[in-house]
């Protein structure tokens, strides 16, 4: 035993080891969950009424599928390429969850005199691990597209590649912002640095009544999203867009493309794209929480200390999934000129404003907050103005004529 | 199989090869140039936007469409040569499986036809019911396109609401026919029988609703950003074009073609409510879909006033044993739901028509397909193809 | 004997194995695809001697980006299409296999005698400092915006151009690319400015 | 560990800055002034040049012409500071300012400048963007220049890449031509493929020094002289890649495959700027790597750059003679020429390095109004360029064909021209540094040269009955202009050599340690 622990490279890889086995665990089961989730969610909103019969509120309906579909004969069209076709699903989901690895899920707990921290690696370069599996992600979605052999496949592939790269830009652009905020690509120090309550911001200190103001506001935790939100909403976007879900769902498009990339693909491989893409979802929402909503940060009262920030981070993580399946049942699908408009035209010009904006604000400590707010606001009207689009869509439109008597 | 006439015969690889003759012309000598390849798709005849066995043969260059050739035919059953060889009764079921989205509707010109030539009178209760079941047969019929325009453009939920706004429609006049999509229920003369009690109440109600909540779904799609980027100003039909096409319902309103056959050549009692004909004036999927939502709502306004002022009375005129047409031929037109319906029937005093030709709205509303899908994006052919309403069955009879 | 030395070798034989895998692919995509597979195991040996930082970039703007790119190349100009594989020049193939090995050998030289060479304290000491201290991302940003500052500067000058270049190559020929011989023939319209040599 | 910001002076690469701000300017005026038809349909028309010479485009050449006149002003500027302060580095020793960079910077502008005017007509006649021929220029001016400037292996990468881009893509502009485009793609292969051998050369240089900076403390030149017992076979084996890199950029002999065949397919406008321009900025890197910082290897690598301008000159010379092409014929010239000019850095003295710069500069005057003619007799797509074309030449254009003539010369080397004057100052280095043997092979390799450039005399001036097409020379104000520039400083250079000289002698002072 102690042999092998030492061929490891001693306790601490072990640990990792283990942390990485739970995190891998406690993903998969999350995306289950997630999973049954939407179509509860979805079905509610549709006035439906969802899974109901595999376990309670058919919570067990997810794995009965996914049973189902290991049993599926794992069907391959004749022209498709053997080894590629094979590779996609596998490098459409495994990406997704290596990036799992850096999202801190907690604080820490301690286990006899050995402390763990509730994240399964701490890297110094965390952000940018995050972006690199990102763009591996882009290799499943691709090649499944090209190793079908087939045309529809090959148009969807051709879409998530322009769409993936185009959104992965904006995505790391707006993520600049918030490293040069906290000065650190590591998500357990941008989470440290969003500790504590928007009132330690100073930039009112001394001014008679609005310090008072400022003072009744200390509740407010200190997030990214008050000074950060430009940079949350590029985020948000291209995150979406990542993940290739509504309305930024066109490589799968169904009444477009059948099922666009994965239209070859059955059984136990579809359900490797599926879950693939339920798990980036879970990502980028628990992204979104580490990066802008503080992540694990949350009133922690005494009783059990170590579950209320898992507890807030589920919770905060849980919201944004819950935008995903509100978004999805909003939204009509996007154009594919209209979907590359926006990332390149407005979401990458628009994240290296706020880039050049925070970098002007941070080089000064004391207001910097406030200072963003106020940039923000110009931020706003230079958005609005890039955003002024076609007056016929933006403008009344409905068309007015009716004929109320005889034949014309 | 035919596409209909081309207005237009220049297309893009025209272009391009006028362009390589100037060239050549000024060079002397032509030389190869590097292009991206075009590539052939087949939009169906499987494929979830089609609505059924409906091919597009597409010629894309990426994303862009180049060329569309609508390929109709894969469900042809020929309908007009069946009746032939039925009797009226039996023909009555058979034109109701052409649309199968409005089959009341297409019950009505038949029953029109055949009393029209054999001078039967109509009792009034019997018309009423007529213009009530079958306005709501185009409520049902709205709906349902509303439903999958929404879904063809990637918004689901809609769908959902409109099939909940169907059901109670649906309910009434299942309460009344027994039937779902194929009623069966106009008979020459009148209707097959009276409708049971709670008839009125149902439809009623179902109509209410879809008046309460058709706002709703309005601001749902219609009011949505994206909605507005996929469909204005896209695919839009000239007036002139759909005029040459023979464009005729939601679409041709929707191309500033102000003609109902309800208001403009009335028959039933359509001149006794009080309705307006929606039209637009661009031509665009939106203004389409436009017009399809707007009817919904007065078709529903036709409905609650043909249930208020519901005469009573006999539901059958007099109608001998046998129906057998006398000899001669007449033309009825309706506004069926996707268009104008028209039945051209030549009888020579047999029990079976002598010819039964049928206009259908679909099968003309879709030549003009192939003009408005050239240089569109794919998305857009979407688009366009959801905006265009049309029935399989109802093409290809 | 530990778990880096195994990390390491797995590394080592899929970069050179997918490497030469790629010389003898047939498809371009599976040639891509080996290239991503080298260059993620090389991204892994980086990240083996700590430098997490140039990992990171490999896989984003290597695996990430470029490779990628290659691949929507690859796509978009036809699956079919698949270039003869017959060599214009003959005997090139046992020239290359040639040079190869002697640029092989070239490698090996410098990389056993590399150490002699260097001179100054660079090296393992050096990275170990690095690594400690300001972390070697810290580390990497004093560099480019101290003493690198103008290379890193004119690398933007670099890739506009770069970008310039791309969009004339690219742009879409419209009319423009056809040309009308007004200055040979018929001149007419160019006639009043066009000043001819007397003659 | 605080960050120290740098400090930044910017009089160094002030010329580069106003270049590249000017090429941004460009296209941002391009993109939002004037009307500029994107695609010309029929209907349309376009911008035709019927419309004036100068069109309704006219900002747009003259914003670049005003950056080079500011790279001018700023470049003598900063040779008055030197003049006052003595050569010093800048940008943490990335960036010498010297005598030298300044002479290379000035010389650079007149050549872009040139070829700015030159373009705008031909452009303008064929109808096609200008725009991004202006930025790329501008951008590749300013990349010769920056190599001109640099002190450090990795600035001179960095600043040979941003030219050759450049012009890859100039040379394939005219994309309705297929022959632009083949040459634009084997340009772009094989200077990719220098590009390699030079960053392999810096490698190796890295690895041997442990340093890429060629002064500053730690620098290549420290090194080389504070250890001078060091194994240096690694270093020369870099320095080798390094004249292998630079060797592509100036056309040498075994490195000039790309040089016919870019030549011929590039635009004429951009032919006479590469062979001006490439051809400084490469031999101005050479010059500061071989004869300055690598001075005391000079043993190891002189052998090598002996034989390579040997055989540039011979091979230059002889190939020329065989070829139809009056294009193909002036890039074999380009490579005699460069082999002329290795004479003068194998000289390595202070002569050899002015004598070198003298010579570059009179060349690039020259070939740039030899360029200009081909351009004015090419036709739209350059199909007249056959020897042959040019019969007849002088009875249809007495005075194009006197430029000509006069031109020509020039390249030749006969008296009266600057051509005469540079390759004898040239040769005058080289046998100073007792290298009599290798000017020997020069001047047979002049003598067989003339045979060609006499082969297009005896053309014009022959006067021919059977004369197909007469030549017909299309050219507007621009031409006749850089024509005539071209053909006075070749003749008043041939003349009144002494002032270009000494100031290309006050330019033999490297910034160093």
């Amino acid at each position: 035993m102690n042999a092998i622990v030492d061929f490891l490279g001693g306790d601490i890889v072990v640990t990792a080891i283990v942390k990485t086995v739970v995190a891998f665990a406690a993903l998969l089961l999350t995306t289950l969950i997630v999973v049954w989730a939407e179509r509860k969610v979805i079905a509610d909103m549709q006035a439906r009424i969802g899974p109901n019969r595999w376990g309670p509120y058919g919570i067990l309906q997810t794995l009965a599928d996914g049973i189902k579909l290991f049993f599926k004969e794992d069907f391959r069209p004749r022209t498709a390429d053997k080894w590629t076709f094979a590779l996609a699903p596998v490098l459409a989901m495994v990406p997704s969850l290596l990036a799992f690895a850096i999202v801190p899920i907690g604080d820490h707990i301690t286990i006899g005199d050995r402390r763990i921290d509730l994240i399964v690696a701490d890297l110094n370069i965390g952000i940018l691990y995050f972006l690199a599996m990102g763009s591996i992600g882009v290799y499943g979605v691709v090649l499944a597209g090209w190793a079908s052999g087939s045309k529809y496949p090959l148009l969807g592939g051709i879409r998530a590649s322009a769409q993936m790269i185009s959104y992965e830009i904006a995505l790391g652009l707006s993520l600049v912002p918030v490293v040069l905020a906290a000065g650190s690509l590591s998500t357990v120090d941008i989470v440290a640095a969003q500790a504590g309550s928007v009132s330690n911001v100073s930039f009112f200190n001394g001014v008679p009544v609005l310090e008072q103001i400022a003072e009744l506001f200390s509740f407010v935790p200190n997030w990214y999203i008050w000074s950060q939100w430009p940079a949350f909403f590029i985020f948000l976007i291209a995150g979406i867009a990542e993940t290739n879900r509504a309305p930024f769902d066109l490589p799968e498009a169904e009444t477009e493309l059948i099922a666009g990339f994965h239209t070859e693909y059955s059984g136990i491989r579809f359900a490797l794209f599926f879950l693939g893409e339920y798990v980036h979802v879970v990502i980028i929402s628990a992204m979104a929480v580490t990066l802008f909503f503080g992540g694990w940060g949350g009133p922690k009262p005494d009783f059990l200390p170590w579950i209320w920030p898992i507890g807030w981070f589920v919770f905060k993580t849980g919201l944004f999934v819950y935008l995903f399946v509100w978004l999805r049942a909003t939204m009509p699908r996007l154009r594919y000129d209209r979907l590359m408009w926006l990332g390149w035209k407005r979401l990458i010009p628009a994240s290296l404003v706020w880039i050049m904006v925070t970098a002007v604000v941070n080089t000064e400590g004391v207001s910097r907050n406030a200072r963003l707010v106020v940039f923000g606001i110009l931020f706003v009207i230079v958005l609005f103005w890039l955003g002024k689009g076609d007056p016929r869509l933006t403008g009344a439109v409905t068309p007015q004529r009716r004929r109320v008597h005889g034949p014309s | 199989m035919t596409t209909g006439p081309t207005v237009e015969p220049v297309d893009a690889s025209e272009v391009a090869r006028r362009a390589q003759h100037e060239a050549e012309e000024s060079f002397g000598e032509s030389e190869p140039r590097l292009d991206t390849e075009e590539m052939i798709l087949n939009v169906g005849p499987q494929h979830p936007a089609t609505h059924g066995v409906f091919r597009l043969l597409a010629t894309i260059d990426g994303e862009k469409l180049i060329h569309a050739e609508p390929i109709i035919g894969y469900m042809h059953r020929g309908y007009e040569k069946l009746v032939e060889q039925r009797d009226y009764r039996q023909i009555t079921n058979l034109v109701s499986r052409m649309d199968w989205l409005s089959g009341i509707n297409n019950e009505l010109p038949l029953a029109l036809a055949l009393e029209k030539l054999m001078e039967i009178e109509v009792p009034p209760r019997a018309t009423y019911l007529r213009v009530a079941m079958a306005e709501m047969n185009r409520i049902l019929n709205h709906l349902m396109f509303f439903a999958s325009f929404g879904a063809e453009l990637g918004a689901i939920t809609p769908t959902f609401y409109a099939f909940r706004e169907r059901e109670d429609i649906q309910l009434a006049l299942e309460m009344a026919t027994g039937g779902r999509m194929h009623f069966g229920f106009f008979r020459p003369g009148g209707l097959k029988e009276d409708v049971p009690a709670g008839f009125f109440d149902q439809a009623l109600k179902g109509v209410r609703q879809v008046i309460e909540r058709l706002n709703q779904y309005e601001d749902l799609l219609i009011g949505n950003e994206i909605f507005k980027q996929r469909t204005i100003d896209v695919g839009v039909l000239e007036k002139e074009v759909a005029y040459s096409y023979g464009v005729s319902g939601p679409i041709a309103r929707g191309s500033d073609i102000d003609f109902d056959v309800r208001k403009d050549d009335p028959y039933l009692s359509y001149e006794d409510f009080d309705f307006e004909v929606c039209s637009a004036p661009n031509g665009d999927c939106f203004d389409r879909f436009w017009v399809l939502v707007h009817e919904v709502a007065e078709s529903a306004k036709i409905v609650e006033q043909a249930i208020e002022g519901m005469p009573s009375g006999p539901i059958m005129g007099k109608v001998p044993r046998v129906v057998q047409a006398p000899k001669g031929e007449v033309y009825v037109r309706t506004e069926n739901p996707l268009g104008e319906l028209g039945m051209y029937l030549i009888s020579d005093g047999d029990r079976t028509p002598y010819r039964l030709k049928i206009r259908t709205p679909s099968y003309s509303n879709v030549s003009a397909l192939s003009h408005v899908l050239k240089d569109t994006y794919v998305s857009d052919m979407i688009a366009i193809l959801g905006s265009f309403f049309f029935v399989l069955g109802d093409i290809d009879r | 004997m530990n778990i880096e030395v195994v990390v390491f070798g797995v590394s080592f034989v899929v970069a050179l194995g997918s490497s030469i895998a790629m010389l003898f692919a047939k498809n371009a995509v599976h040639v891509a695809l080996f290239l991503v597979a080298a260059q993620v195991a090389l991204a892994l040996t980086f990240l083996l001697q700590g430098a997490y930082f140039i990992a990171a970039v490999q896989i984003i703007v290597y695996a990430g980006a470029i490779m990628v790119l290659f691949l929507f190349v690859v796509m978009l100009l036809g699956v079919d299409r698949r270039e003869a594989l017959i060599e214009p020049l003959s005997g090139q193939r046992t020239i290359a296999v040639g040079l190869g090995a002697l640029l092989a050998a070239e490698i090996v030289y410098v990389a056993v005698k590399g150490t002699e060479f260097v001179i100054g304290g660079r090296g393992e000491d050096a990275l170990v400092t690095i690594n400690e201290d300001p972390g070697n991302v810290k580390a990497l940003a004093r560099a480019l915006f101290s003493d690198y500052l103008l290379p890193f500067e004119a690398t933007s000058v670099l890739l506009v151009v770069a970008i310039v270049g791309v969009m004339v190559l690219a742009r879409r020929m419209g009319h423009e690319g056809f040309l009308r011989e007004t200055t040979e023939d018929e001149g007419s319209e160019g006639a009043e400015t066009d000043a001819e040599v007397p003659a | 560990m605080d960050f120290v910001a740098p400090k930044i002076a910017l009089s160094g690469i002030a010329p580069e800055i106003a270049l590249a701000a000017t090429a941004l300017l460009v296209l941002l005026a391009d993109a939002f002034i004037g009307d500029r038809p994107r695609t010309l349909r029929p209907e349309h028309g376009s911008a035709r040049p019927g419309s004036g010479i100068l069109g309704n485009r006219w900002h747009l050449p003259l914003l670049s012409l005003i950056g080079f006149g500011a790279a001018v002003y700023l470049a003598l500027d900063a040779w008055d500071r030197v003049d006052a302060t003595g050569a010093t580095t800048q940008f943490s020793g990335m960036i010498a300012v010297d005598g030298f960079s300044v002479f290379v910077k000035i010389t650079l502008a007149v050549f872009g400048a040139l070829t700015i005017l030159l373009g705008h007509e031909y452009l303008v006649r064929r109808d096609l963007e200008e725009g991004e021929f202006f930025a790329l220029v501008l951008f590749s001016v300013a990349g010769m220049m920056l190599m001109a400037s640099s002190a450090d292996l990795i600035v001179t990468f960095l600043a040979l890449e941003t030219f050759s881009i450049a012009l890859y893509v100039l040379v394939g502009y005219q994309r309705s031509r297929l022959d632009g485009q083949e040459a634009a793609m084997k340009y772009f292969l094989l200077g990719a493929f220098s590009s390699t051998f030079f960053l392999l050369g810096i490698a190796l240089v890295f690895g041997a020094t442990g340093s890429t900076n060629l002064y500053g403390e730690g620098g290549i030149t420290s090194f080389l002289a504070t250890t001078p017992a060091a194994d240096l076979s690694l270093l020369v084996l870099g320095a080798g890649l390094l004249i292998v890199g630079l060797g592509f950029k100036v056309a040498a002999v075994p490195f000039h495959m790309w040089t016919p065949d870019a030549y011929q397919g590039a635009p004429s406008p951009v032919t006479g700027f590469m062979a001006a321009g490439s051809k400084l900025a490469g031999f101005a890197a050479l010059l500061r790597l071989l004869d300055v910082v690598l001075f005391p290897l000079r043993w190891d690598w002189r052998p090598l750059v002996i034989g390579i301008a040997v055989v540039t000159m011979i091979v230059g010379s002889i190939l020329a003679v065989v070829q139809d092409d009056i294009k193909r014929m002036l890039a074999y010239s380009s490579i005699a020429h460069a082999g002329f000019v290795f004479t003068a850095v194998i000289a390595t003295n202070d002569r050899g390095i002015s004598g070198a710069l003298f010579y570059l500069a009179t060349y690039g005057l020259t070939i740039v109004g030899a360029f200009a003619i081909v351009a004015v007799l090419g036709g739209p797509e350059e199909r007249r360029t056959r020897v042959n074309d040019f019969r007849g030449l002088f009875a249809a254009h007495p005075l194009l064909a006197g430029i000509l003539t006069l031109l020509m010369l020039s390249l030749a080397g006969v008296p009266i021209t600057s051509g005469f004057v540079a390759k004898l100052v040239v040769f005058g280095a080289a046998v100073e540094a007792g290298y009599t043997w290798v000017v020997v092979v020069g001047a047979i390799a002049s003598a067989i040269a003339a045979f060609f450039y006499l082969r297009i005399l005896v053309v014009m001036y022959m006067v021919d009955a059977e004369v197909a097409e007469e030549p017909k020379a299309v050219m507007g104000p621009l031409s006749i202009g850089v024509i005539g520039l071209s053909a006075a400083a070749t003749l008043v250079l041939g003349l009144f050599w002494s002032p270009l000289i000494e100031l290309a002698e006050k330019a033999t002072f490297f910034a160093g340690p």
